[in-house]
């Protein structure tokens, strides 16, 4: 069974992440470009994967490693999807 | 009131997701918007569900016991049928916007309104 | 299709998928049959088998996998997934038991297996109906009915649509066809028999 | 009790819905939307539904934003790059504040976040029934696959028809040239 201390360092760690994609949204909101956008989003979702993974160390529960499994597989699917129509202005899609 | 809610915090954004989704529907010209708002919305009551179904120190219900503090499971098995249902849902709603623009050259609601006044 | 750029594919997005499609799909398919002892099951790993395609579409160009994929294994996936769910709530009746009661099929832990074999239904129609909805969506903006085919659609944004063209002989795919890669990365064994 | 994992979650969420009301351009909306629906499945992990996080993490990375972009693709043309937001129409914002409270007076009548059984009407028999029967009932282990597809397996047919519905409704309504 995990520590108690430790396990509150993991949460910490991640409530830490959070609050950095919160941050990051500033930067999707301002842009100014569709790239700022588009990297901010990019940078959230690999925080995404970090705090999955945390909060399945924190919580002991292996199986939530699944969901951050999901999130590095498919998080780059997003990105670039969303650069390849900024930058060939629809033309791929 | 204000003790009562903040016990009830995802309840709270419950309601603020439901307003948001809605506002969104509703003030939004383009019909794309207005179909991401019925997602917000949506996933507003997702939460409501989802939070029905936490308990203090529990566990995801994998078990073969049944011995233990678990989530109740039956929330779940509703709302995960229910985002890809969501999902399917949203495209025909996409399909539908895609149509409309074949109609009336347009996806923003006003304009389709105004070449619906002008035949 | 004058108007069409000829596509210019990213080597980068081309490698990444083709390293990163084969995991997705066992993952996919993993989910799908892991769901009875972890999180998972047929609605998500449908969705994460679909999203192989939806993969190859973006590296190797929209055009292109349609035509790659047969669309016979689509339909199958979409009505068939639903025909098996369908035939194991039924057959069940046939074992004595009541609809859907997967308890009484005579096989070693029929409840277990039953409901796996239920779960890859699921996943099937799943997979197949977001793969279609995916391409209906991003293939070709279909004229009105009726009208003849390019005078409704090219008042606003044909570059934004370009990509639409529903001709079946598909006028975008021979600019590319030349170049190798192209062709080889959709011709990749996996994805291919999903079911 | 909030727990500050809660917390900065939900006010990620609630942040990433307020933007994807306010950015005026689609585009900019739908990538904001794709960080909420990020948000919104590690909210569901916390709330320990890892099911639903699944689901949510692969539709929501894998499929929603794809689907979105696909429609703008043959629909939009793109704007510019300017972040531009939209300006708040006062009455239809004061219709949605009315809603909002309205939902909030009935807030306080439902259970505390996280109170158990006796408190929460939502875990009645049939949820323990489920929790305790599903693993002798079925020899599954994961008691929300054991229901969704043995206990409300009716149900779930229902829904898998749906989704079959729902595709073939897309095909009905753009209907040519796709399956030539």
């Amino acid at each position: 069974m995990i520590d108690v201390g430790e396990s509150t360092l993991l949460l910490a760690g991640a409530v830490g992440t959070v609050l950095v994609s919160v941050l990051l949204l500033g930067r999707a909101m301002i842009g100014p470009t569709m790239q700022d956008r588009v990297i901010a989003l990019n940078v959230i979702g690999s925080n995404a994967v970090i705090v999955i993974a945390l909060l399945a160390a924190a919580f002991a529960e292996p199986a939530f490693l699944d969901i951050a499994l999901v999130y590095a597989l498919l998080n780059f699917l997003m990105s670039v999807a969303i650069s390849k129509f900024t930058v060939e202005r629809g033309g791929v899609l | 009131m204000i003790e009562a809610l903040f016990a009830r915090y995802n309840y709270v954004v419950f309601a603020l997701l439901l307003g948001i989704g809605l506002y969104i529907v509703i003030d939004d010209e383009n019909l794309v918007k207005k179909v991401i708002g019925l997602n917000v919305f949506q996933t507003g009551i997702f939460l409501f569900f989802i939070t029905v179904a936490v308990q203090d120190g529990a566990e995801p219900a994998v078990t073969s016991t049944g011995e233990g503090t678990f989530v109740n499971p039956l929330p779940h098995v509703l709302i995960l049928t229910a985002i890809v249902v969501g999902v399917s849902l949203t495209a025909l709603a996409l399909a539908l916007v895609v149509r409309i623009h074949e109609e009336y050259g347009s996806i923003r609601e006003d304009v389709v309104v105004e070449v619906l006044e002008r035949d | 299709m004058s108007s069409r750029r000829p596509y210019v594919e990213s080597p980068v997005i081309m490698a990444t998928v083709r390293l990163v499609a084969p995991f997705v799909l066992t993952y996919g398919i993993f989910v799908t049959l892991h769901g009875a002892s972890s999180p998972g099951g047929g609605f998500q790993g449908g969705v994460i088998a679909a999203a192989v395609i939806i993969m190859l579409s973006f590296a190797y160009g929209i055009d292109l996998t349609w035509e790659w994929i047969d669309k016979r294994v689509l339909v199958g996936l979409v009505g068939g997934g639903v025909a098996l769910f369908g035939a194991i709530a039924l057959g069940a009746v046939l074992f004595g038991g009541q609809f859907l009661e997967v308890g009484v099929y005579p096989i070693p832990e029929p409840d277990k297996y039953g409901i796996e074999l239920v779960e890859v239904g699921i996943g099937m129609t799943v997979a197949g109906v977001v793969t279609s909805l995916f391409f209906t969506l991003a293939r070709g903006a279909m004229p009105p009915v009726g009208e003849d085919g390019e005078s409704g659609r090219d008042d606003e944004g044909t570059a934004a649509t370009d990509g639409g063209t529903f001709s079946s002989e598909a006028p975008g795919s021979e600019e590319t066809g030349g170049d190798g890669p192209v062709r080889d990365g959709p011709d990749a064994p996996e994805g291919g028999d999903r079911a | 009790m909030i727990t500050p994992i809660e917390a900065g979650l939900l006010v990620f969420i609630v942040a990433t819905a307020v933007m994807t009301a306010l950015l005026r351009d689609v585009l900019a909306a739908i990538i904001v939307f794709g960080g909420y629906s990020l948000g919104m499945a590690i909210l569901w992990i916390v709330l320990q539904a890892p099911d639903v996080g699944l689901t949510e993490a692969a539709v929501g990375a894998g499929v929603m934003t794809v689907l979105f972009l696909a429609t703008i693709a043959r629909t939009t043309r793109l704007t510019g790059l300017e972040a531009t937001t939209v300006d708040v129409n006062l009455p239809a914002a004061a219709l949605c504040v009315v809603f909002v409270l309205a939902v909030l007076t009935t807030v306080p009548a439902l259970p505390a976040v996280g109170a158990g059984p006796g408190e929460n009407p939502a875990f009645g028999e049939i949820s323990e029934y489920y929790v305790e029967e599903a693993y002798d009932d079925t020899h599954v282990e994961n008691v929300v696959t054991a229901v969704l597809v043995a206990y409300r397996g009716f149900d779930t047919f229902g829904e898998a028809t749906v989704v079959f519905a729902a595709g073939v409704g897309v095909l009905a309504v753009l209907r040519r040239g796709v399956f030539e």
